[in-house]
């Protein structure tokens, strides 16, 4: 180790005189720099078609460089924000996380890396598919699925198997707390669910809450929005998983489990002290609300914590309207829908049952008794379907089955007249729901199943939930899905079957209702009971004539101010399915906007 | 090599007064000491083997309103850390140097010092600054200090709202 | 003699990085050293509390310019200590094969950064230039020259781009013919050799009283005290290298060894080259959930490696949320560039100064942080 | 502040610009951690010399200073000390993002966010660390800017001088440099 060369060893080096050289050459450097990498990390780009604005690159960002800027010139719309990424490059790292978790995969970063500039202002831009410079460099570092930074896989909620359908149990089990941290986990607070849900829900701020094992704080955010969460944890329509950004890659976290999932394990305390913590000190003005459905128990609970006197009238014995007597037992269990109804009661607010508006109780009297009314009367009435033989004893609707078997269920009804062999006409949830109902009478009375559906809808377009279907055909249901319905056979006053024609199209050129069938395939579907599930309407017998006249109905639904009221008439309220057509949640959103319309009203009233 | 640990945290545990010991991978332990006894435990460990301080610093504990001291020594030999930890007082945080046993420490205390506000008895030169300049401000790594506050109070930033508003795209070279 | 008041740095262009020693001279003697860091000081201890997990990933390669990777090979080493995670075996090659390379670039460097102080700058261009060809290959694997962030927790950050193996290969042939004419072209030189050899020594008792690690504590005590060996992490224990020691620690020694780890070096990579598997999974989530929400369990852990100055560890405190409770950084070169000038740079010479720091390690943002 | 590109230089000015243009003296002074990536821009693979660039060891004879990334307050201090030992006329570049907004550290207590407030910048380069390609074609930029009398940071500095002595003292309470013996 220790010799020594000579002093003129160093000369060695002029060998590499002829050898080529490892310095770059000019162009490389100055005109045309070098390529990068294909990995390489330089300026950003987004390709605006696809990004959904949903901001998780800006709060992954460690060095907060990203923002979201607002640009008017985009379209708002379900599971899109008109929000794009602007990146300061007075902040940027460069660490690329912002494109490991871009949701939608539309940020990536090209290979471009030289931007020089005495303008201090150009360091900032808000990328779009031409990158910093215009010139549509070539792609550099892009996501891929070992970098990925989200978790697009669902934890997987626990069903009931198939034996479910010998009883009423409810289907799904509930995640439990390790399942409910994982799911909740996965949220990138975007907030765009918030804007889908028709009562803008706090939904990433009840998730937050669950994933730091907050319960009680998790209730008090859904309390703000939503009074009936243990009913719209079980049988909500949950748009906002639709509108998920998980979605765009990967399945929507669970937020309606998740919503159960904390109405089904906050400690009873905890849950009454978070709704009763809402209601404030009476004020002076009485309400009095018209049906007890969902659109009538929030505006109910919402006045009330407004510290108004609230009445609220309901025709049948037990109030909750569709949810008591609509949503079936096995995805509704009557204690779900009595905790949200029995918190309500708590408030305060007055329920009076089996009084009918309109018969036993005028609305004009209810006018004079309140200072307000609101109108959350639901559709009540089953749509009727007119095709020969629908006038038959046996043909039966849905909306009756369904109230019979809960208060079967209940043990204050005997058990519905079921047949031995039924057909369904429908393709909804309802439908679904009026089908697997049957099936569970079905197996109680006589022990096997026989239960058909027919619907316009083909398998592709069916409205009802997928897992309504994939579940009904594992319990034994015989779809002829995409089948219409010609007439219901009647021999010797006895129904025989369904008989049914192959649909080409549901609607016409116009966007309008006009089934077309193809005659050539047809056939009957066996049954002595058919059951119509085809849709719902409203029952108007208490509005009277002259108030009629005053408020605008169109196909059946009533219009209305921004915050429920009837325009002529200002001390009317309405909600519900009668002015959004049926959904739970927009009965909820309804009657929170309708308390605050009230609120308003009351308030410039009593000035 | 989870033998020669295990024998060492038994030895350990023998001579020593430990409050709690804890196995934190197949070479590395952490135990609790008495803040009386630190010192002879630092010493002892330095007698069988961890000849070598790695670090010391402090975590701040302040929901129990306490300073939590962590001496970090190394045994070459075994290839074993041990993590030393003591709690002292967060209203009135001082310790007794360590210098004696390791020379090394000076400058970590130091530290600590600049950091947290610990005081060493017998080192001198812990009291000086060491890596901040004209601070003014409470020890920068207790959990009460906000940097984020300190920052915008001191330091002007820009305020890229404005730019943003007025452009969309790239840059025209 | 009069003393004399000489501040060496920060801005000198002896000075490595940002850095500076306060020296009263006597003559060409230096009689008082103080070491004054914290030009560097960005508060990362703070910043990381305040980061996610997985955000820190954009910190913590700062902390060391010139070796990043060793940060994130801590880093990572201490979350899956803490969260008890097995990475797949694939990335455990590539993280060594990553840290080795990124020893080979800082190795060539330090080498040829001899020829600044001792003045021959044919050996600095030269070195430099060879080390830019691993940057090549680095921003090929990781997509940026300096600052890789490819080491993240839970394994490697991407697949090995198609045919790296093959290009490190060659890179790897090269440097075995070009190191050493480093090696006859710089330290057999006189000068060079007359300047380093039993110049700025460093006696075994030092080692231990001040706490150096890496070069300087092997080349004194003559003992393989290299994690690498000593708590082999990664896949060390399955390639075969030697650990290069010395009895007599003078400067030419020091540069000696960091010449021999070089080739070490490039035995440990041509190994991983034969022996990483060829297909697998390279990385595994942390924790459940989308990266904004990763937790680490609770607990307190003290990460080590070995870096091309020595012991490196970052110290992590996890209170079970998503951003760490406290990570405290212990700089390889902390012992040597603080308390080591402030003792034994005493009596050098002072053109020998910035030779005391190049060849013990120190390293300026490892110490200001 | 905004830098204005108004050419009012007289004809010798002109001629000392393009002359001190092509023989630029670059100060060796690494404040941050783009520093890395000078040695190869000044060494044989990027070759600064190519555009008549040299370090130089001392601020007096320097022309263009680098301000590498984040400027730590005690770093700012020497900073400006020793621009303002620089000779006019001097210019200075700025790496990457810390001297823009911050950078990573924007939130740090211990670095600035904006190196313009506190003195001039001649020419800002994007990226974190800017690569040698970028460096050197800020090199080549700067030179025409030199050329075309577009860099005169130094000029605003000195009629400017209460505005960024105000700044520079509000961040940093003073600029002054102490003993750092400590004792």
């Amino acid at each position: 180790m220790n010799e020594r060369k000579s002093f003129f060893a160093p000369v060695k080096a002029w060998k590499y005189l002829l050898k080529k050289p490892v310095t770059i050459k000019k162009e490389d450097v100055f005109d045309n720099p070098r390529e990068a990498s294909d990995q390489y990390r330089g300026f950003h780009q987004n390709d605006w078609d696809k990004c959904i604005g949903c901001g998780t690159c800006a709060s992954i960002c460690p060095t907060n460089a990203i923002s979201m800027v607002e640009i008017a010139s985009l379209k708002i719309e379900d599971g899109k924000k008109n929000e794009r990424p602007a990146l300061d490059y007075g902040r940027c790292s460069f660490c690329a996380l912002c494109v490991d978790i871009c949701v939608s995969d539309s940020l990536k970063m090209t290979k471009e890396y030289v931007h020089l500039s005495k303008d201090i202002d150009s360091f900032y831009f808000i990328p779009d598919i031409n990158g910093i410079h215009n010139t549509q460099e070539k792609q550099g570092y892009v996501r891929d699925e070992t970098s990925e930074l989200l978790d697009l896989e669902r934890v997987k909620m626990a069903h009931e198997d198939v034996s479910r359908k010998n009883s009423f149990i409810e289907i799904v089990k509930g995640y439990s707390m390790e399942m409910a941290l994982a799911e909740s986990a996965r949220c990138v607070e975007c907030g765009i669910c918030t804007a889908t849900c028709p009562a803008h829900m706090n939904i990433p701020e009840y998730i937050r809450s669950i994933y730091e094992n907050d319960l009680k704080g998790a209730v008090t955010h859904l309390y703000k929005t939503n009074p009936l969460s243990n009913v719209c944890g079980r049988i909500c329509t949950h748009l906002c998983e639709g509108a998920c950004s998980l979605a765009v890659r990967g399945e929507a976290i669970s937020i309606r489990w998740l919503k159960r999932y904390i109405v089904d394990n906050t400690p009873i305390e905890d849950y009454e002290e978070a709704v009763l913590s809402f209601v404030t000190e009476p004020v002076n003005g009485k309400v009095g609300i018209v049906g007890s459905g969902p659109s009538g128990l929030s505006a109910a609970y919402y006045l009330r914590t407004l510290g108004y006197e609230v009445d609220v009238y309901e025709k049948r014995a037990i109030p909750g309207g569709v949810i008591s007597y609509g949503g079936p037992e096995y995805r509704l269990p009557e204690a779900s829908v009595q905790k949200d109804i029995g918190m309500i009661k708590k408030t305060g607010v007055n329920f009076i049952t089996n009084t009918k508006v309109g018969t036993d109780i005028t609305l004009e009297q209810l006018k004079e008794k309140y200072d307000a009314v609101f109108l959350g009367i639901g559709f009540s009435l089953s749509r009727p379907l007119n095709i020969p033989g629908s006038d038959h004893k046996n043909v039966e609707y849905a909306i009756p089955l369904l109230a019979e078997t809960r208060d079967y269920l209940r043990g204050s009804s005997k058990m519905p007249d079921v047949h031995e062999k039924v057909v369904v006409i429908g393709g909804g949830n309802v439908a679904f729901d009026v089908a697997r109902t049957l099936l569970r009478l079905q197996i109680e009375k006589y022990g096997k199943v026989n239960v058909a559906m027919a619907s316009l809808e083909n398998r592709d377009i069916l409205p009802a939930d997928l897992e309504e279907l994939e579940e009904g055909e594992e319990e034994g249901i015989i779809g002829s899905f995409g089948y219409g319905p010609e007439e219901i056979v009647v021999e010797n006053n006895k129904i025989v079957g369904l008989k049914v024609n192959k649909v080409i199209s549901i609607f016409d050129e116009d966007k309008r209702f006009n089934p077309k069938y193809d005659k050539t395939d047809s056939y009957v579907i066996e049954a002595t009971q058919v059951y119509i599930s085809t849709g719902q309407m409203p029952e108007y017998d208490m509005i009277t004539d002259d108030m009629k006249e005053k408020m605008e109905i169109v196909r059946g639904k009533i219009i209305t101010g921004e915050y429920g009221q009837v325009e002529n008439l200002p001390w009317l309220f309405a909600g519900g399915d009668i002015v959004r057509g049926p959904d739970i949640i927009n009965g909820v959103a309804n009657g929170h906007d309708s308390a605050y319309g009230i609120d308003l009203y009351l308030q410039s009233k009593n000035k | 090599m989870m033998n020669s640990m295990n024998n060492i945290m038994k030895q350990v545990d023998d001579v020593l007064n430990v409050l709690n010991k804890e196995v934190i991978s197949n070479r590395q332990f952490a135990i609790d000491i008495n803040k009386g006894d630190v010192h002879q435990a630092l010493t002892y460990l330095k007698s069988i083997g961890f000849t070598q301080l790695s670090i010391i610093t402090c975590v701040d504990l302040i929901a129990d309103n306490k300073f939590q001291l962590i001496y970090i020594l190394n045994n070459w030999e075994l290839g074993l850390f041990v993590i030393v930890r003591t709690d002292i007082d967060r209203d009135n945080p001082s310790y007794v140097t360590v210098v004696n046993i390791f020379p090394g420490a000076k400058y970590y205390e130091r530290e600590v010092h600049e950091f947290f506000g610990v005081t060493f008895e017998g080192n001198d030169s812990s009291f000086k600054p060491l890596l901040l300049e004209i601070w003014d401000d409470i020890p920068p790594l207790r959990k009460d200090f906000d940097p984020q506050v300190y920052s915008d109070r001191k330091f002007e930033k820009r305020d890229s709202d404005k730019i943003y508003r007025s452009k969309i795209g790239g840059v025209k070279l | 003699m009069k003393e004399v008041k000489l501040f060496l740095g920060p801005q000198h262009p002896g000075m490595h990085g940002n850095y500076s020693v306060q020296m009263y001279v006597d003559g060409d003697i230096v009689k008082k050293a103080r070491p004054t860091p914290g030009f560097l000081h960005r508060g990362f201890e703070k910043l990381m509390e305040r980061r996610l997990w997985m955000g820190n990933l954009a910190l913590i390669p700062r902390i060391c310019v010139v070796e990043p990777d060793i940060n994130e090979m801590v880093y990572a080493q201490g979350i899956e200590m803490l969260a008890k995670v097995e990475i797949p075996e694939k990335a455990h090659w590539i993280r060594m094969m990553i840290l080795e390379m990124a020893r080979l670039a800082i190795h060539i460097m330090g080498l040829g950064g001899i020829g600044g102080p001792t003045g021959l700058y044919t050996l600095t261009y030269w070195a430099i230039a060879q080390r830019d060809l691993i940057l090549d290959l680095f921003e090929e694997i990781t997509g940026a020259r300096v600052y890789h962030m490819y080491i993240v927790p839970g394994g490697v950050r991407k697949q090995l781009p198609d045919g790296i193996l093959e290009k490190l290969s060659e890179l790897l042939d090269e440097l075995e013919v070009k190191i050493p004419e480093y090696r006859e072209l710089g330290l057999k030189h006189p000068i060079i050799h007359k300047r380093l050899k039993d110049n700025i020594m460093l006696p075994e008792d030092v080692v231990w009283e001040v706490g150096i690690t890496g070069i300087g504590m092997r080349s004194a005590t003559n003992k393989e005290y290299d994690l690498r060996k000593v708590q082999p992490y990664a896949r060390y224990d399955q390639v075969e290298f030697d650990v290069p020691v010395a009895n007599y620690s003078d400067a030419l020694t020091r540069v000696n060894i960091k010449y021999k780890e070089i080739f070490q070096s490039i035995r440990i990579l041509r190994q991983v080259i034969e022996k990483m598997p060829k297909e697998g999974e390279v990385r595994t989530k942390i924790s459940t959930g989308s990266a904004l929400r990763w937790k680490v369990p609770a607990g307190m852990v003290y990460s080590a490696i070995e870096s091309s100055r020595g012991e490196y560890g970052y110290f992590i405190v996890s209170d079970g949320k998503e951003m760490p409770y406290r990570i405290a950084v212990r700089g390889a070169s902390y012992p040597q560039g603080l308390l080591g000038i402030e003792k034994y740079l005493v009596d050098c010479r002072i053109d020998d100064a910035s030779l005391w720091m190049d060849t013990m390690g120190v390293c300026s943002p490892e110490i200001d942080r | 502040m905004v830098l204005e590109n108004q050419d009012n230089r007289n004809l010798w000015e002109k001629i000392g610009d393009y002359f001190s243009a092509n023989s630029i003296w670059m100060k060796w002074y690494c404040t941050g951690c783009g520093a890395i990536e000078l040695p190869p821009t000044m060494t044989s693979r990027f070759d600064m010399e190519r555009l008549g660039m040299g370090p130089m060891a001392t601020p007096r004879q320097a022309d263009v200073m680098l301000i590498t990334g984040y400027l730590s307050t005690k770093t700012l201090r020497r900073v400006i000390y020793s621009y303002e030992q620089m000779q006019d006329p001097k210019y200075i570049v700025a790496f990457g993002s810390c001297t823009i907004n911050g950078g990573v550290y924007y939130d740090s207590y211990a670095t600035i966010n904006q190196l313009d407030k506190y003195i001039p910048v001649d020419l800002y380069i994007a990226g974190c660390m800017p690569r040698p390609e970028a460096v050197m074609n800020a090199f080549a930029d700067l030179i025409s800017m030199i050329k075309k009398g577009q860099a005169n940071g130094w000029r605003h500095y000195q009629e400017n001088y209460e505005w960024y002595k105000k700044n520079q003292l509000d961040s940093l309470e003073e600029v002054i440099i102490h003993d750092e013996f400590h004792e």
